[in-house]
């Protein structure tokens, strides 16, 4: 018993699991109705959306860089959707493709600039941020454009009980991209570059292949998870996904993955994103006072880590 | 030529600023000014309003607009301005005492939440215990605390006026994104049973998204808030949103520019307007539709 | 900066000369880091199946010139020709394609990475299924081959799943060499691969250089230890700052002859 | 000459001081005024307010460890001054020394934290952001509390002309800061426990008093500069600062300061902040259209430092 | 995991006894990595002025033992006396305060920062005023020490003012060779210090070792080339899988017993 403890409990995902698991249970005693049918559904519901992002944020981080311009993706991606769709005359399909595309040029833009100059990729995406962003505002003229009925919603978000379609697409998402972060050698690049580039490089890997492949995989998943958004709101704001940026790499981060790369995984992810949205979740069905309500986020986010640490050191002492 | 900047405290992905930006826009069109709208980058970052002002002044325009959500932060700027002969217009959020500016183009914030509040409270059930839910937008924020700060003083009006009656309120820090305003809401409404929830932005859309979502139907929980967004205008004719305050953004750019153009044209001193009387109900979204589809309304 | 070429008993006119199909040969190779001229115009060229051992003091441009070879670096100028025909070796994967394999002096191992995983970077096996080159890894092969890699250099305490970062300096060299003892190839190129290694393991290295050579494979063996590479060698190549300033068969010269040269 | 171009161009600090110039001369022709006494006079008048801050960032930021709770700090502590002194009848003194107390103690509980519980500093400082923010909230009452008369605005603002006096602390903080991080053992100890902890430690430097002091230092300035802007403001915001994390640290990454630690200056952290500062204010002057405002900026950012990498490159070209 | 000693011609009875003050004394070390034992209990001792060979395989614990007695680890358990006194290693300040210098395996440079900065890190000489034990460095010393230090170990092409990084393999070691040898102790411990070096600069960090002999200052010398430890050691430590196995006098053994012992 004691070994299967300490194997599990030593690698940082399992032990990240054991702490969410510990803070459920320490809501479902505190808010009443936490558990409640209705609850997890509502939780169930918004957590793709964040979940999406992650993952790409996650393994570009892992392959040692940041992206900044999630966000503002976030919300042009589905701008350009819409507008295509509604406004240019593109078949609903094609509207898809086009945001998705465009999701996919500045991920490479992204790449190209940062691998190019060799400047931090940190100064690259927070400058695109601010562009992407700023064609969003410009391509919608500042107001949302009205959503064009030909934009069926049932792919992405149609109600299927306790969670939508869109769950489906997370799950598709991390299934694939958790096969090839860990099993395939595209995931065994990714993790070399991200831990010691120039041994990678002096092995043959393209790291700058591999790193622009990161960076419009990342692109790609936040325009995609944009969408789904839209597709719930009904509706493309330009403001759409502000700050998700810093959210999505404290999710990646809590979960396990090293600001510096190499290190990271497809559960951490998955633990770091349903942390964030528990917490918030959980503490509005606490009632928490709307001025108390970050020092609560906060708390509870810094108690998360230190529990996860404690569990995997509590383990690694085990004899 | 005339040549006026107008200063504000929000950031350029605010659907309301667009209104009024179209409204400066049109206005400063007829009157072929030079016409400049300084956003921030970060909702409420007041002391880069100031830098944004300051660097205003250096370029000497012939009019300032600005709005006072940082209080009486400016004092020191404008009365430089003053000295140097630029007039002032306040806009959409008054100077605390009145100070600094010819005149006042915006709703009276504490007013609009308490009138609001008034409102839909005649839909609230007559009888058994209200519980009423105000979504703080940015906790700090005068914008956001002043509107809830009127829906409280109403609800704490009623609550005193009617002893026998359970009514009780909580303030929630609701966020500035539609999707997470959303998310909050219903997890909220899961574990309390609400009357009714008040934004104090466009946000309640978001809400009214949610709560379908968990199979509410329409006015199970009240819905009302401020400005017109098109989600809002969608949530008002599916019948979630019972009542939205529409402040005209569209007149808070349009009318400080003509004051400006009249005062310094042909002296006609600058007046107050009010522009923060409408109240709209699902029965007016049909006549709005049109005009908002332009930005307009 | 000029290369001040010490007078010594190897003048440049008896350097050996390459026969008519040398396996890899470099011209008049420069490499300017900044303003640091790490080689001022090398000729260099190994034989095939020839064990070549490359000395000479610290800074004398050793890395470098190897690096260049592997395509782990690009010279200023200079051409190299492999197999006789001019070749601009890009990349570490240009090199691996002509079958030049290297182990770096700073050993290239990603810290983080289980062992077996840092064997097979950039050359995973895979199971079945590919697309465009990438494909599902065959885990299971990696585990028994890095297994039995280990068990080659003797490092069967430890599972070939460990992080390198826990492993003992001699023990990531010691990976290091399996890694290469497994990609056969044409040339072996070993940037002072004793270093950190136990008796035991350096004769093992010997050994193993020694073996390939009989299967034809040649190599360029870099050390500091004259007694590591003298058993072994077939020519010895020594250099000084940035330039070549010996080339002589092991039969034409003794052990002290060249400690005198390089001392 | 040509050593000499080569010599200084090749140091980071200096071709971002070059192509600061170049962007300030790019702008003088561009936009009108934009070099009348007025306006630099306004520039000028903002920048030691970010500035301050970038300074901290920075200097914690070589020593391995990032942030994010400044821009809390920023107005927790003018928070504490003004109500300390107005509302708790402090001396004006006593109020400015609480306020700046509270900021060394939010910076050694970040410090703390991360050390102790090797958690990442990201994670800590994040959930700090929070919670002070929420602090600084609740301490308000939502509305920002009346200036209390007491407090003399003289030693932080008074206008001395072209300046004000913020930019004498600015100067005297530079001047000692960058003293101590380049001339003094203190430094050295930065440095190197950014650059390679192990290393560090191996040598006998006590690598956590070292990054305790720097948490501190960050918070202190953070909390310094609030009080700046607060004074002049003459008004605590409860939401002052917002996104200040994010402009310190673009600041700092824009001035050469490497996100990995041990590399980074003095000059470099100026060059930044006024960069920063530039952009922003020759946009302004510029007239530029409010949605296409945040494109320039990005645009503007991204361009500047692959000019300064450019001119880098040339001069290490140079032989 | 047990300690599995092999058979050998040196029976633990025979081990040398530390004399009545000796230098530094352990007992009984034991550490633990996780689950890895890396000493299984450890005695060992070094004599004032004595230098000491410590050899071993692989991952055998060298590295380990001395990295607990200059503090940069702590043991699982066991004591530690220093010139008698029992004496709590926590840090590597306190083990410099006893008066033991140590060059790492993994020289503990810092990449990004130059020679002259690297050599004095922790230890920076101030000028005038100094407030709590910060000061203003004296930069101008340090430089001038290390050009010193530089030119000691034939460094002298390189300032002191370049960064660590661009430093080939071996000018590395000698940096870290010229730190040690500038802070002279009462105990040097050179873990590896050959590795990477040059025939001429290892001969020179024998004669140093052999040369602070003579001042009185004992070291613990560990490499795998017995060749460089035989000549100046007074008495040999070997270690196998986390135990000692081996100690004796260099009077009792020839270099054959030796390479027997530990191949
Ligand atoms: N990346 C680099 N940047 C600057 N200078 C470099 C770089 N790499 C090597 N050098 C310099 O080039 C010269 C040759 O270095 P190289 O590594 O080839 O020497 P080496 O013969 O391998 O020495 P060693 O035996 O010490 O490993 C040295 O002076 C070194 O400082
Ligand atoms: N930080 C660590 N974490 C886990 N295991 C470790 C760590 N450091 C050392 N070990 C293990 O402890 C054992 C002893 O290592 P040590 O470095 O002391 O060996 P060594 O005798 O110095 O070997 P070498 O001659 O190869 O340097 C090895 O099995 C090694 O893998
Ligand atoms: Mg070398
Ligand atoms: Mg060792």
């Amino acid at each position: 018993m004691q070994p299967i403890v300490k194997a599990l409990l030593s690698r940082p995902e399992i032990s990240a699991l054991v702490m969410l698991i510990l803070v459920i249970i320490g809501f479902a005693i505190y808010a009443p109705n936490f558990t409640s049918y209705g609850n997890i559904r509502v939780t169930l519901f918004a957590f793709p959306e964040l979940g999406i992002v992650v993952l790409g944020v996650g393994i570009l981080m892992i392959a040692g860089e940041f992206d900044l311009s999630v966000g503002s993706v976030f919300a042009l991606a589905p701008m350009i959707m819409v507008l295509a769709t509604g406004r240019w005359g593109f078949d609903p399909y094609l509207g898809i493709a086009a945001g998705l595309v465009v999701a996919l040029a500045v991920g490479y833009i992204n790449g190209w600039i940062t691998i190019t100059f060799s400047i931090p990729s940190f100064v690259t995406t927070l400058g695109m941020m601010f562009m992407v962003r700023s064609i969003a505002v410009v391509l919608s003229g500042g107001f949302p454009p009205p959503f064009p009925s030909e934009l069926s919603t049932g792919l992405f978000v149609s109600d299927l009980g306790l969670f939508r379609s869109s769950m489906i697409w997370f799950v598709a998402f991390a299934i694939i991209l958790g096969v090839m972060l860990h099993r395939t050698n595209l995931g065994n690049w990714i993790f070399a570059t991200g831990g010691q580039q120039q041994a990678a490089a002096d092995m043959g890997i393209d790291t700058r292949r591999v790193k622009i492949f990161c960076f419009m995989l990342c692109s790609f998943l936040a325009g995609f998870a944009g969408m789904i958004t839209t597709f719930r709101l009904r509706s493309a704001i330009p403001s759409l996904g502000e700050g998700l940026e810093l959210q999505a790499i404290a999710a990646a981060v809590i979960g396990g993955t090293a600001l510096t790369g190499g290190i990271g995984s497809m559960i951490g992810f998955i633990v770091g994103t349903a942390l964030i949205r528990v917490i918030d979740n959980g503490l509005v069905m606490g009632r928490i006072d709307a001025s108390w309500f970050r020092f609560a986020i906060g708390a509870l986010t810094i108690f998360a880590v230190i529990l996860n640490i404690w569990l995997r050191r509590r383990a690694q002492k085990m004899q | 030529q005339e040549r006026f900047t107008y200063l504000l405290h929000s950031t350029p992905t605010n659907v309301f600023w667009q209104a009024v930006k179209l409204g400066f826009d049109s206005a400063c069109a007829q009157i072929d000014a030079d016409c400049q709208m300084v956003f921030l980058q970060q909702d409420g970052n007041f002391q880069e309003q100031l830098n944004n002002l300051e660097a205003a002044l250096a370029n000497n325009p012939t009019g300032i607009i600005t709005t006072f959500a940082g209080g009486n932060i400016f004092d020191e700027a404008l009365a430089r301005a003053e000295e140097a002969g630029i007039p002032i217009i306040a806009s959409n959020v008054d100077h605390p005492d009145g100070k600094y500016r010819l005149a006042y183009v915006g709703q009276n914030l504490e007013t609009a939440g308490y009138d609001l509040a008034k409102a839909l409270s005649e839909q609230f059930p007559a009888e058994g215990p209200i519980h009423v839910l105000i979504g703080v937008n940015g906790p700090g924020q005068v914008w956001s605390e002043t509107r809830a700060r009127g829906i409280q003083r109403y609800i704490e009006e009623m609550a005193a006026s009617n002893p026998d009656r359970e009514i009780t309120f909580e303030r929630i820090d609701a966020g500035l994104d539609l999707a997470l305003v959303g998310q909050r809401v219903a997890a909220y409404v899961q574990s309390t049973p609400t009357t009714a929830y008040f934004d104090t932005g466009y946000w309640h859309a978001g809400a009214a998204v949610s709560l379908r979502d968990l199979g509410k139907g329409p006015g199970e929980v009240l819905l009302g808030g401020f400005d017109l967004v098109p989600a809002v205008f969608d949530e008002m004719k599916s019948g979630y949103i019972q009542l939205s305050v529409d402040q005209q953004p569209y007149l808070q750019g349009y009318y400080p520019v003509h004051e400006l153009y009249l005062l310094n044209n042909y002296a006609f001193p600058a007046f107050d307007v009010d522009t923060g009387k409408a109240l709209i109900t699902p029965d007016d979204v049909d006549a709005l539709l049109e005009l908002s589809a332009q930005g307009i309304r | 900066m000029v290369a001040v070429i010490k007078e010594h008993a190897f003048p440049p006119e008896q350097f050996v000369k390459p026969s008519a199909n040398p396996l890899v040969r470099c011209e008049g190779l420069v490499k300017w880091y900044g303003s640091v001229q790490a080689l001022t115009g090398v000729d260099f060229h190994a034989e095939p199946g020839e064990i070549v051992g490359l000395v000479g003091d610290n800074g004398a441009g050793k890395s470098t010139l190897i690096k260049i070879l592997s395509g782990a670096d690009t010279p200023t100028s200079g051409k190299i020709y492999f197999a006789g025909k001019e070749v601009s070796i890009r990349s570490p994967k240009v090199a691996m394609a002509l079958g030049i394999e290297t182990i770096y002096q700073y050993t290239a191992m990603v810290p983080a990475m289980s062992i077996a995983r840092n064997m097979f970077i950039g050359r995973e096996p895979l199971t079945g299924f590919k697309l465009g080159g990438i494909g599902i890894m065959d885990q299971k092969s990696m585990v028994d081959h890095a297994t039995k890699s280990l068990t080659n250099i003797d490092l069967t305490q430890r599972s070939p799943n460990t992080t390198v970062e826990e492993l003992s300096g001699g023990q990531r060299q010691a990976v290091a060499i399996a890694r290469a003892m497994y990609f056969k190839s044409q040339l072996l190129i070993l940037d002072e691969p004793t270093n950190h290694l136990s008796v035991k393991e350096t004769n093992k290295v010997l050994d193993y250089v020694a073996e390939l050579k009989d299967q034809g494979i040649g190599s360029i063996f870099i050390s500091h230890n004259l007694h590591h590479i003298f058993p072994i060698a077939d020519r010895i190549v020594a250099m000084a700052r940035g330039a070549k300033i010996a080339d002589i068969r092991k039969s034409d010269t003794t052990i002290e002859a060249l400690t005198d040269l390089i001392v």
